[in-house]
């Protein structure tokens, strides 16, 4: 099984443990040299208010108040550059994803646009079993958006449509219901395994 | 318990001695208790005396050891301690001064294989036991042994003639020892003669090196034979035979006065990707640096113009001695020698593996041998630090540390010299252009003497470092003052904060690594590479420079990434192992060797052909088959295929090995 | 000795060959590096995997091994040059041998490793335990059964002509 | 007749129908056949991925049991044109083969749908991967009527194809070459495009827009100086916000960029002679005719559009001259815009 800092003489940082314990596979969190690479290739990263390197350190510090509150993961855009150039292969792209689920179970960034674009997202998902672009757009749009940026918006939304890019109507898939029970199953596991 | 072995030994007197290596084994094994246990239990086998000590390895263990001998008249002793490969002899000795034949002492191994490996203490214990108890079982079948005394040859190979392989010739050859220096190159000098100054006191390279080279060059004593390459290896220590290959120069050496007058005239001009690495040109016929030892050139036969089109012959043509002679063939030469040095030290990373560095599709990013020669007064731009252009001075460097080091995806170990290599290339920058350098590092290395002092003068200069590893050099403006310039992206990690900053030129400090037929070589001398492709030391502390094999060793960068002064170091060192070999005048060998009882030999001769070393022969007349103790190794292969079992193995015979089995199955929970 | 499955879990013996150069080493590095595996492993050093003969193995299992595991240098690495080889051609035969008198052939495993190579030692050790776990104690045949073997086994030896 | 099972996904029947459309128009042409995934699902992008981890498994899992139920002959290969689609599903199957105790929990979980997956059944490959390792370039330029002769394309990447790569199946995660390779052989002109591997910004636009904004108006910008004609693209995210969001992005930063983004199987289309009509061309926002007009491909686009005109581009490069440059093995890399 994946090695836990305990077990590698780590810092024993509990949070450390919990992260790694959180992400699929093993992350090799615990390997991190702090080099900076990932920050340095993020796109994102002059928009995060602590490096990725920086959140690791953080984690490591046991700091979790902070790195819950930090925007840093809900800035990670997935181009997984970090993740491949990392020297010690440390997966971060999945650390970033699992910050993310632990925040929001721990109760922060709720409402946030962040947060909220996924979990509207994921609603359609859910609820539907498709994604929704005109839906997720629309009631995502009206809450977040500021409204300079929404004549814009609606200005793209009207060409997507018009070039019949954007439906309706959401569409349901027919398996729905035991899409459902999947995913909800697939939660209780989570929970349990927690 | 006692042993049901069919070849039941008359009683022995055996001794125990259970080792605690301090905490090392006592902390997971109860040594206490598996003296006890032994003194007990094993009696039936023989064992009359058992005792546990902190260290037997100390002069107090040995002792405790030989007076067992001499006052319990013991006539075999089994220690268990840590690995043979460790202190077996240690061990052997003390039993051979108390008068003890030493091939029977046996050492157990309950440290590396037991007391590091495990962690429950009662299940470490028991493994303890019953290795013990194979220990003992093996040892009541033990053969007195006589080592092997072969005589050794009193000349010496080296290969590789860098600084390492010069210093190791010089030391022997000074001592009045014949040494064949091969260097597959055409000159001697190695990487150090591509250098322009050394860390960190900043004398020249080739200043320095060269008058060793000339002495190496014109040594008596020595033999050098570059521009030719080992190609095969037999015999054994003391005792080699190596083939070499002297590849045709196409000059005459006996003829040639190193003039000079062939490279002038030469039309043909190439890039050097050798001394020059790829930043100078050269001619078809050429020697590598005007101070190369031998002076002699060399024809390039892939460009060469008469090789190619059968024209030109302006070499020729102009030559005043007639040096030149385009049928000179290859020569193969067979050498006797005892010893072997292998210092064939490593090749630089290949930076093109680092797309995002931008190496050979950004003109101005270059590599560290590439800025050596640009820095070089000998180089293709005279020592003017230039970009690639060959004209313009930049006005800001950025330098890049553990390029192909540090990481999982190339070399997972730290090259050693990068950090000292980017502080010179730093300070060489600053001397020459007054530019503004950047220092892009992960940690600042420095443990050698007046290294990191030259760190904080560095500093002094007013050398700008970032601790970052560099994300991507690019061409990619993206903010104003970044066109045309190229942009090194990071992290500050002190700060915490991305970083864009625009340089001209970008110098990659490229680790080092085993060169390409690292692995070849090894085969070929009959020795081993690491994980990381560097040669394995016998012992990583205590041998640094012999390797397994007896009679081959190593030194230099060929061990692993070293600087100039350890890889000299190292050169000194070898020669001194070497010189003492050979006043010894005969080394004795281990005597695990094989031989064939006539009697009961079929003369089947399945042996004969399984023998690598054919040291097994056919007497057509007695029909028997012999091993000619010399030659065999004793690697046991026809022992074990006999079917007539009339080999024996000493030191590892069936007896031996069925009666451990028989010892290591007898304890279990 | 005791019934191996008194009430707990079953704990394996393995038997363990090893050649001086490469594998025995891999085993000195482990340790060296403090790489954890299970105890249930015990070795005996030969000078090179080919000095292996078919009576140990037997020996081996006759005396209660659950398990043998042999281990030598990686083809072509061998110190001897190539005697790593000729265990091979061996292997096979006294894996076929073993079958055919009932033995899984998860019992019998052959591995290369390097004087570098701890960790991939001490990883190969940690899985056949598991696997000799998951096969339970051996039920070996007779002793009868066995010295027929014994007897039989210089025939696979006529194999090695090449 | 090379048969696959098709996952085309949420954006392929809307937003993207133009791949789809173009996607559908290369069977015929190069004899592939596609059986959609019965009652398929949403991949889960990167927001269910994000936030749920064994929920996204399960999402994927539901898939792959589904795809898992259609294999016949032998014949496990998923193809997923969308590159988030492919990166999640070869994700999970990645992750489920290496991990028993995940595999167990998920299908716990499909089984409450009465599904269930074995890892390693499904082969979960990129409609690129599928084109170059499975029909060849050689095959593609046999099929090629209509050289693209004069067409400057900036071969785009972005990032989920070569990015983590979990079965190694490109070239490289920072520089790959192979997409420049096709659209040679189909004869347009490859321009050198540093920011190839960039990041589209994703998700970006609607979390944090300027951030995307500048993000987009770095590969347009780059494609505008090397004087591309077109943009080329492998996934329906990067078309999305190259294509929808840059009118957007020429407000927030008073830029006049019109940089059309097309996918790879259109261009492909076009070469094989099919009408731009059948290729879903017409839908992209911003206009794609001037770069059809390169290479005489008219048509009538559906909704009316004015089309500015890139500003000038800087000076390209010069070729180097004085110190050698290094020798490199791979093409493309060392070539200098002239």
């Amino acid at each position: 099984m994946k090695e836990t800092p305990s077990q590698s003489g780590d810092t024993g940082s509990s949070f450390l443990e919990e992260v790694i314990q959180a992400t699929p596979g093993d992350p090799r969190l615990e390997m991190c040299i702090q080099c900076g690479t990932c920050a340095g290739s993020c796109p994102s990263g002059a928009d995060m208010d602590h490096t990725p390197r920086a959140i690791f350190a953080m984690i490591r510090a046991d700091m979790r108040e902070e790195v819950f509150q930090s925007n840093t993961p809900w800035f990670c855009i997935s181009c997984y550059y970090c993740t491949v150039r990392c020297p010690q292969e440390v997966h971060i792209t999945d650390l970033m994803y699992t910050l993310k689920s632990m925040a929001l179970r721990k109760g922060y960034a709720r409402n946030t646009a962040w947060a909220d674009f996924s979990k509207t997202f994921n609603e359609y998902v859910f609820n539907y079993g498709k994604a929704f672009e005109l839906g997720l757009a629309t009631r995502f749009t009206m809450r977040h958006a500021s409204l300079r940026d929404i004549p814009g918006l609606a200005q793209m939304g009207m060409g997507m449509m018009a070039r019949q890019r954007m439906s309706l109507i959401p569409q349901k898939i027919n398996g729905l219901e035991s899409l459902q029970k999947v995913l909800t199953r697939a939660e209780e596991i989570e929970e349990e395994s927690r | 318990m006692a042993a049901e072995s069919e070849t039941k030994q008359p009683q022995e007197r055996i001794g125990v001695y259970v080792c605690h290596c301090g905490s090392n084994i006592a902390g997971t094994v109860d040594v206490a208790e598996v003296a006890r246990w032994a003194g007990e239990e094993l009696k039936d086998d023989g064992v009359v005396v058992s005792r546990d000590y902190k260290f037997m390895c100390s002069s107090l263990g040995q002792e405790m050891i030989q007076k067992d001998i001499v006052e319990q008249g013991l006539t075999r002793v089994v220690v268990a301690a840590c690995s043979p490969h460790l202190h077996e002899a240690t061990f052997r000795n003390a039993c051979a001064r108390a008068g003890m034949n030493p091939y029977l002492c046996e050492l157990v191994s309950i440290r590396e294989q037991c007391s590091w490996v495990h962690t429950d203490k009662a299940k470490a214990t028991e493994k303890s036991k019953a290795i013990l108890a194979g220990g003992v079982l093996r040892v009541a079948r033990d053969t007195p042994l006589e080592p092997m005394r072969v005589p050794i040859h009193p000349d010496v190979l080296v290969v590789g003639g860098g600084v390492t392989g010069i210093q190791a010739a010089l030391e022997l050859a000074n001592g009045g020892k014949h040494v064949y220096l091969v260097e597959k190159d055409s000159t001697l000098g190695g990487h150090m003669a591509q250098l322009d100054k050394t860390f960190p006191t900043l004398d020249c390279s080739a200043c320095i090196l060269t008058p060793r080279m000339v002495s190496a060059g014109n040594h008596p004593n020595i033999t050098l034979l570059t521009w030719s390459e080992v190609t095969g290896v037999s015999g054994y220590v003391g005792n080699f035979t190596i083939t070499i290959r002297k590849k045709a120069r196409f000059v005459r050496e006996d003829l040639c006065n190193g003039c000079g007058v062939c490279t002038e005239k030469c039309p043909k001009k190439v890039v050097d990707d050798g001394f020059e690495a790829g930043l100078g040109y050269r001619k078809a016929v050429y020697t590598a640096f005007p101070q190369a030892v031998p002076k002699y050139p060399v024809i390039d036969v892939e460009n060469c113009t008469y090789f190619i089109k059968g024209t030109c012959k302006a070499c020729e043509k102009f030559c005043p001695t007639g040096a030149i002679d385009f049928n000179q063939e290859d020569e193969i030469l067979t050498v006797p020698v005892g010893n072997i040095i292998l210092a064939t030290g490593y090749q630089t990373f290949d930076a093109r593996r680092i797309p995002q560095y931008g190496y050979g599709r950004l003109a101005n990013v270059f590599t560290s041998m590439e800025f050596e020669r640009l820095s070089n007064a000998a180089g293709p731009t005279g020592g003017k630090v230039t970009l690639r252009d060959g004209k313009t001075t930049p006005k800001t460097v950025g330098i890049i540390h553990c390029v192909g080091s540090r990481d999982k995806k190339y070399n997972e170990y730290c090259s050693a010299i990068c950090c000292m290599q980017s502080l010179k290339f730093a300070h060489v920058v600053k001397e020459r252009t007054g530019a503004q350098v950047y220092e892009f590092y992960i940690d600042m290395r420095t443990p050698g003497k007046s290294y990191d002092e030259f760190y904080l003068r560095n500093l002094e200069e007013g050398v700008l470092f970032v601790r970052g590893r560099v994300a991507e050099v690019t061409d990619v403006a993206r903010l104003p003052g970044e066109e045309g310039k190229l942009i090194i992206q990071a992290e500050d990690s002190l700060i915490g904060k991305q970083r864009r900053i625009p340089v001209d030129m970008v110098i990659l400090s490229t680790g080092l690594e085993p060169r390409d037929d690292a692995k070849e070589v090894a085969k070929l001398f009959g020795i081993s590479c690491s994980a990381d492709g560097w040669y394995i030391e016998r012992h990583v502390k205590l041998e640094p420079i012999s390797t397994m094999t007896e009679g081959v060793f190593i030194a230099g960068c060929v061990v692993g990434p070293k600087d100039i002064p350890a890889s000299v170091a190292q050169g000194s060192a070898v020669a001194a192992r070497v010189y003492q070999y050979i006043q010894q005048g005969e080394i004795s060998l281990e005597p695990y060797r094989a031989t064939i009882n006539a009697e009961e030999c079929s003369g089947c001769r399945i042996c004969n052909d399984l023998c690598p070393f054919n040291a097994i022969s056919y007497h057509e007349e007695e029909q028997v088959s012999e091993v000619n103790p010399a030659l065999c190794q004793g690697c046991g292969t026809c022992v074990s295929a006999c079917p007539a079992g009339a080999i024996t193995g000493w030191g590892f015979s069936d007896e031996q090995i069925l009666a451990q089995i028989e010892g290591l199955m007898a304890v279990r929970s | 000795m005791s019934d191996p499955l008194d009430g707990k879990t079953f704990e394996p013996v393995i038997i363990g060959f090893t050649c001086n150069w490469c594998s025995y080493r891999a085993a000195d590095m482990a340790g060296m590096a403090r790489m954890k595996y299970p105890p249930n492993i015990r070795l005996v050093r030969v000078m090179c995997s080919g000095r292996l003969d078919p009576t140990f193995i037997f020996k081996a299992f006759a005396s209660g091994a659950d398990g043998v595991m042999v281990t030598g240098c990686h083809p072509g690495d061998c110190h001897y040059i190539e005697q790593n080889y000729k265990l091979m051609r061996r292997f096979i035969l006294m894996q076929r041998t073993l079958e055919q008198m009932g033995i899984e052939p998860g019992r019998l495993k052959l591995t290369w490793a390097s004087a570098a190579e701890g960790a991939k030692f001490s990883e190969e050790v940690t899985n056949m335990v598991e696997e000799v776990r998951r096969l339970g104690p051996l039920n070996w045949p007779s002793a009868e059964t066995m010295d027929e073997w014994m007897a039989k086994e210089p025939s696979i030896e006529t194999e090695e002509r090449p | 007749m090379r048969k696959y099972l098709f996952y085309p996904g949420c954006s392929l029947e809307r937003n993207a129908s133009a791949y789809y459309d173009s996607v559908m128009a290369l069977r015929e042409p190069l004899g592939i056949e596609f059986e959609e995934i019965e009652d398929w699902n949403c991949c889960g992008a990167t927001e269910y991925t994000s936030l749920h981890r064994l929920g996204s498994f399960a999402l994927q899992g539901r898939n792959l049991a589904l795809a898992a139920k259609q294999v016949a002959g032998g014949n496990n290969v998923l193809a997923a044109p969308c590159s988030a689609c492919y990166l999640n599903l070869s994700k999970a199957e990645h992750y489920l083969r290496g991990d028993e105790h995940l595999a167990a929990q998920v299908n716990e979980a499909l089984a409450t749908g009465g599904l269930s997956y074995r890892p390693g059944t499904i082969d979960v490959r990129h409609m690129l991967d599928i084109l170059l390792n499975d029909i060849g370039l050689e095959e593609i330029r046999a099929k090629v009527v209509k050289p693209l002769t004069g067409l400057r394309v900036a071969a785009y990447y972005g990032c989920f194809v070569i990015r983590p790569d979990y079965e190694h199946r490109f070239s490289s995660p920072e520089y790959p070459t192979v997409l420049e390779d096709l659209l040679e052989v189909l004869g347009a002109e490859v321009v050198e495009y540093p920011a190839k591997a960039h990041c589209c910004s994703g998700h970006m636009p609607s979390i944090s827009a300027p951030s995307a904004y500048e993000l987009i108006r770095r590969l347009i910008a780059m494609a505008v100086e090397k004087k591309a004609h077109t943009i080329v693209t492998l996934c329906p995210m990067c078309q999305l916000n190259l294509d929808a969001y840059q009118a957007d992005m020429n407000r927030f930063f008073g830029t006049k960029y019109r940089m059309p983004i097309l996918y790879f199987t259109q261009l492909i289309g076009l070469a094989f002679g099919k009408a731009p009509e059948e290729l879903g061309f017409g839908k992209e926002l911003v206009d794609a005719r001037p770069a059809l007009k390169k290479i005489g491909v008219k048509m009538v686009h559906p909704a009316e559009e004015t089309g500015g005109t890139a500003p000038a581009a800087p000076k390209p490069r010069k070729k180097e001259e004085g110190l050698p440059m290094p020798k490199m093995p791979a093409k493309h890399q060392n070539e200098e815009v002239s």
